[in-house]
């Protein structure tokens, strides 16, 4: 793996780390409007899935879609824009946080239905295979979506029809208030992939490395035409389920030990450094450039007008 | 009376109920450690046991399906749907089991479940969290469905639907679930299915109104009478099938008709109100029948777009003013 | 002209579409082996492949997901339901995906796809299998719902939504996929989508209809006729949005309307019909606006019910008769 | 195994075979209106399975129905009636074929809705659960239906909260007019229960007493308390997929060939022959018997009258 690789693993993760923070500061103060779901500590998936990926691949993503969207490559400022609900946002202010998407990446939405992803995204591959493109879709969902029928119904579509797409699980071993295992008939979701002939693989999600090799993997069989696989990222939702959420289910101590133990960033930066990829100093740097582009994405939304009443009526029907 | 909120009102006729009848259970997403995230289940799995407080899997066709199957077993399910915009996931099992069984079996079950379902605009939820489907239902026989306007009557009818024996949807506003009024604490207050209630009686015009929209009749009506035009008020708290009687009488007395609902005006159960008094009170009409409610746009996140999309108080106003012209 | 059946029709506009355009492709169930069952994909997979007709699992969700995902990329898919009454399965893609992606996204994106769903009664086909339920969609912006009501307008009408870049339900009675035809050979005729048609002009009052039950609107109208009522029957074509324009001109002529269509009255699209003129040209009318469609009930499947079920000429001969008393 | 369960098997596959020979001459003729679909050549699996239960045990049916609601107790009159849209039929006529059902045994109904059945099967289960009954709820599904998301979410539910279930899958290769594998990504639909942590085992479903012993331990595992299991028969469809099926898919001759070499009852026949458990006198007074009942179901149906228009609207509300 090269240098740039591994500085694009952290400038990617610190991108999304920085942007939820300012978010959640934002969220909390009530200048976010609507519901808004954190990707703190899961962002070393989202940073080695889609550095697989180009342009004109797809990803589909969940509720928890920011770094997602980052990740692929789309621009701060209008995601911000969004978010704070302005019209130089990506959907002009019509979508907010859980309808984030920037189709100029291939990211096609975050998506406010838990597991309504799935079968978007197998149409994307569809549509690729049908092209005859070597173009992959990847769809992210949460532990506590793959109880969800468009995760069977997807996930028989797509391998009978051998299509080019990754189901990638973020395992964060909560589904708001619910600790997986009180609702998911498995421990491993991967296991599921038995009931489709496919692979399922089980990675470690706060592994951005093993993410990344693993998760192209899968990748590369599907742009080969062999088809879906599953592949579980093992993670832990740090945050409360969404800005504001009182988390009355665990305890605060149970949450900081699993992250001190295991925050994806500090992880990576310890490897690199000991390693040798990348000094502190080039990592310094790394952060004082997303900060500044963070800051410059809050100055943008704070800037920029909210959308006026007429605009009500604009983008329902094309014809 | 004792004041309480709309969210505790609709607690405490689950556990009235539930205390009173032990084949009630109630299944939905986060409940258990939650409470609902409206704290409407506060307490219930401490009271009554994971066994009849179930959290279940993100699975509404399977919350409802179930729900179905353990009423033909002899059980009183209460599904809940988290957002009444999830509904579109078990519609099917809606529509083309819960509503049909008693019929198409020819009467040899009964299927007494009711399905809550939080609905309405609520702080920028945006296009998937904040819609008002009720209309849907109003064109599929063997469903009731219900929705209360005030803490009073979300008691009193939740508990009546918790008794009935037909599938009910219950519709909760997620705004009103903060709201506080006067309930009474008589377990025996029941608010009955299938009546509408004149909620203010006046002469020169019916407003027809339900579920939140009801502040905005009642605040539009108090507008008007200020300017002298006497406004009757119906809450039809019963959407389907709803008190046709209660409204034509009305409308015979006032000969001015206006609908009110959150939800999209186009295609929505105002259509239904109208057409029914165009029908047959048609004769009596002095003025155009109105209707007010959301535009036809899916909802738009933006603050600014949400307040555009939102139908107001104002628009009742001027619609019954354009009567008298 | 040359005759041919409605289900060729759509065949025919299925092949010439796909002809034109290489983005149109279709999937869903038992189309490639046998056709579909009513004949109306019959050669299409051996014209195209089964690379672009394609039979599904049985997962009427994921067709309809699949078939939105594809269109975002790019593609123009056509999802065929089997029946509509399995629409249910997929509420949730159709009216919180497929309805609102372009708007909640800003409009970055079209969603061009088309959804076939064949309706309606047919040969005790019974509960689950004979409904039509085009109302619910009329209150979800952002779909376009069409019906043809004869061999010309399937062609025509389904050749519109293909090259349209919205999203569209097209319903097809299962009834009229057997009737037989003048259709044009034109490759370039068009219905336009968002017009209803004047089918037959008169003077003393309005039936507006669509679909199956423009047949028995038009039987009503001879009957009718023949008794000295001049008729204008107008065929709605578009349900959502309709084309409020014609209606409206039509009962400013004619000062009577009544609506009618083979779906349940109650909770019906005639409701918004009726409510739209209530609202807008209630002036104008001289007689009480009536409604005609199916009874209150799930379908029930003995024969004898499901002719009591279905809505009858002689109910709009009767209504109309009524407005002249 | 007695010669009572013996003759018993017999006895029920005989009665659903001369049942549906019938169905579908009537059905040929017009005389039964609606959709009819036939469960000629799968009598073993209905017939097993329901050995294992009683009138308080529940099944759950599909578009496939009439031999599940034989096998499960129900009446012959008033099916017939039923299916000839007579007011003395089940339903009061209201039914049909689809909507077959007689919940005084526990038979909760056909479904026109393929894989309608698990989801309301598994709400019959959790509600023997909370009663504290040892009851138990079977759901009969085709390997078409195995694809639905319905399969997926009453599975994971049933699994989780170790319902009194048990799901059999009636793989007869075809859905309609498609053969399951080309859009079923498993071969052995009981390979799906690994994403459940549930058994799932593999049975020859034209042979009655394999069905019985297998079906019947799922069965006692659920009466146990030890939750769900997938229990596949294999099968295969004799007639077409229903009355009237030009069956274009396939060729008249595999069929038969098919046929030929497995009749259940065939092979159920020259088994309990050989084998000593019933003579060819018995068999034939069993064959009597049934004959005469089924000839007086069609009086039955054919003396009853339609039902009145005002029955139209009874049935449908309680209150
Ligand atoms: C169909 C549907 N049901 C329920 C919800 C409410 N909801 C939003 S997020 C969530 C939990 C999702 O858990 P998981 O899939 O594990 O994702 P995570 O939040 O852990 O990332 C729920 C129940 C929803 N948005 N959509
Ligand atoms: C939800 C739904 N989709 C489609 C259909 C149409 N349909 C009826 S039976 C059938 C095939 C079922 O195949 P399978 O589950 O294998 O059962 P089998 O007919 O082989 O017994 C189909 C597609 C339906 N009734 N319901
Ligand atoms: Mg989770
Ligand atoms: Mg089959």
């Amino acid at each position: 793996m090269s240098k740039e690789l591994y500085a694009s693993f952290y400038e990617t993760m610190f991108k999304i780390r920085t942007f939820e923070k300012r978010i959640e500061e934002f969220s909390m103060k009530g200048e976010i409007p609507g519901f808004v779901h954190l990707y703190i500590g899961e962002e070393a998936i989202a940073a080695g899935v889609c550095a697989n990926l180009t342009k004109s691949d797809y990803i589909q993503s969940t509720h928890r879609g920011h770094g997602h969207t980052i990740a692929k490559g789309a621009s701060v400022d209008k995601m911000m824009a969004e978010l704070f609900g302005k019209r130089t946002g990506y959907c002009k202010g019509k979508g907010g946080s859980m309808h984030i998407a920037d189709f100029s990446v291939g990211m096609l939405g975050a998506n406010g239905i838990v597991g309504g992803g799935y079968t978007l995204a197998t149409g994307a591959a569809l549509a690729e295979k049908i092209k005859k493109t070597n173009n992959v879709s990847v769809v992210f969902f949460g532990d506590g979506a793959s109880n969800r029928g468009t995760f069977h119904e997807a996930l028989n579509m797509a391998a009978v029809w051998k299509l080019p797409i990754v189901f990638v699980c973020e395992n964060n071993e909560w589904a708001s208030t619910t600790p997986y295992l009180t609702t998911t008939s498995v421990k491993d979701i991967a296991d599921r992939a038995v009931g489709y002939g496919i692979p399922g693989v089980i990675v470690d999600g706060n592994d951005v490395v093993k993410v990344y090799e693993e998760s192209g993997k899968a990748i590369e069989r599907a742009r080969r035409g062999e088809g879906p696989s599953i592949v579980e990222m093992k993670t832990y939702r740090i945050k409360g389920h969404f800005v504001g959420d009182p988390e009355m289910y665990r305890t605060e101590e149970e949450v900081q030990k699993r992250f001190e133990a295991n925050d994806p960033i500090k992880r990576f930066e310890s490897k690199v450094i000991s390693e040798g990829f990348l000094s502190e100093n080039e990592i310094k740097k790394i952060q004082e450039t997303v900060i500044n582009e963070i800051d410059a994405a809050v100055q943008f939304a704070f800037d920029s007008p909210f959308p006026a009443e007429y605009e009500l009526y604009e983008d329902l029907y094309v014809d | 009376m004792r004041k309480i909120t709309f969210s505790e009102a609709t607690l405490e006729a689950m556990r009235e109920e539930m205390r009173r009848d032990d084949r009630i259970f109630i299944m939905g997403e986060d409940i258990v450690r939650q409470g609902g995230i409206f704290g409407q289940f506060k307490g219930l799995s401490e009271e009554f046991g994971i066994e009849k407080v179930l959290d279940t899997p993100i699975t509404e066709t399977a919350i409802i399906g179930a729900a179905i199957g353990a009423s033909l077993a002899g059980m009183r399910p209460v599904a809940d749907m988290h957002f009444a915009d999830f509904m579109g996931v078990s519609m099917d099992e809606i529509f083309n089991q819960m509503a049909k069984i008693r019929y198409m079996f020819g009467g040899q079950t009964t299927v007494p479940m009711v399905i809550r379902a939080p609905d309405g605009l609520i702080r920028s939820a945006a296009a998937q969290h904040s819609q008002s489907i009720e209309a849907w239902f109003n064109n599929i026989p063997g469903i009731k469905v219900v929705t209360p306007s005030n803490p009073a009557d979300a008691k009193g009818l939740l508990k009546a639907a918790l008794r009935s024996d037909d599938p009910i949807i219950y519709f909760e506003n997620k705004d009103l679930f903060r709201q506080i009024g006067e309930v009474p604490e008589d377990e025996e207050y029941l608010v009955p299915i299938g009546k509408a209630k004149i909620v203010k009686e006046g002469t020169d015009v019916t407003i027809v109104s339900y579920s939140i929209m009801m502040q905005k009749a009642l605040e539009a009506a108090e507008i008007l009478e200020a300017e002298g035009i006497s406004v009757e008020v119906i809450d039809l708290i019963t959407l389907s099938p709803f008190d046709e009687v209660t409204v034509i009488e009305s409308v015979k007395k006032t000969n001015r008709l206006l609908i009110a609902h959150e939800a999209v005006k186009i295609g929505g159960l105002g259509g239904e109100v109208a057409a029914v008094v165009a029908e047959k009170a048609l004769d009596y009409l002095d003025a155009p029948i109105m209707r007010v409610g959301a535009k036809f746009t899916p909802v738009p996140f933006s603050p600014t777009l949400e307040e555009a999309y939102r139908p107001k108080t104002k628009e009742i106003v001027d619609g019954i003013k354009s009567m008298f012209k």
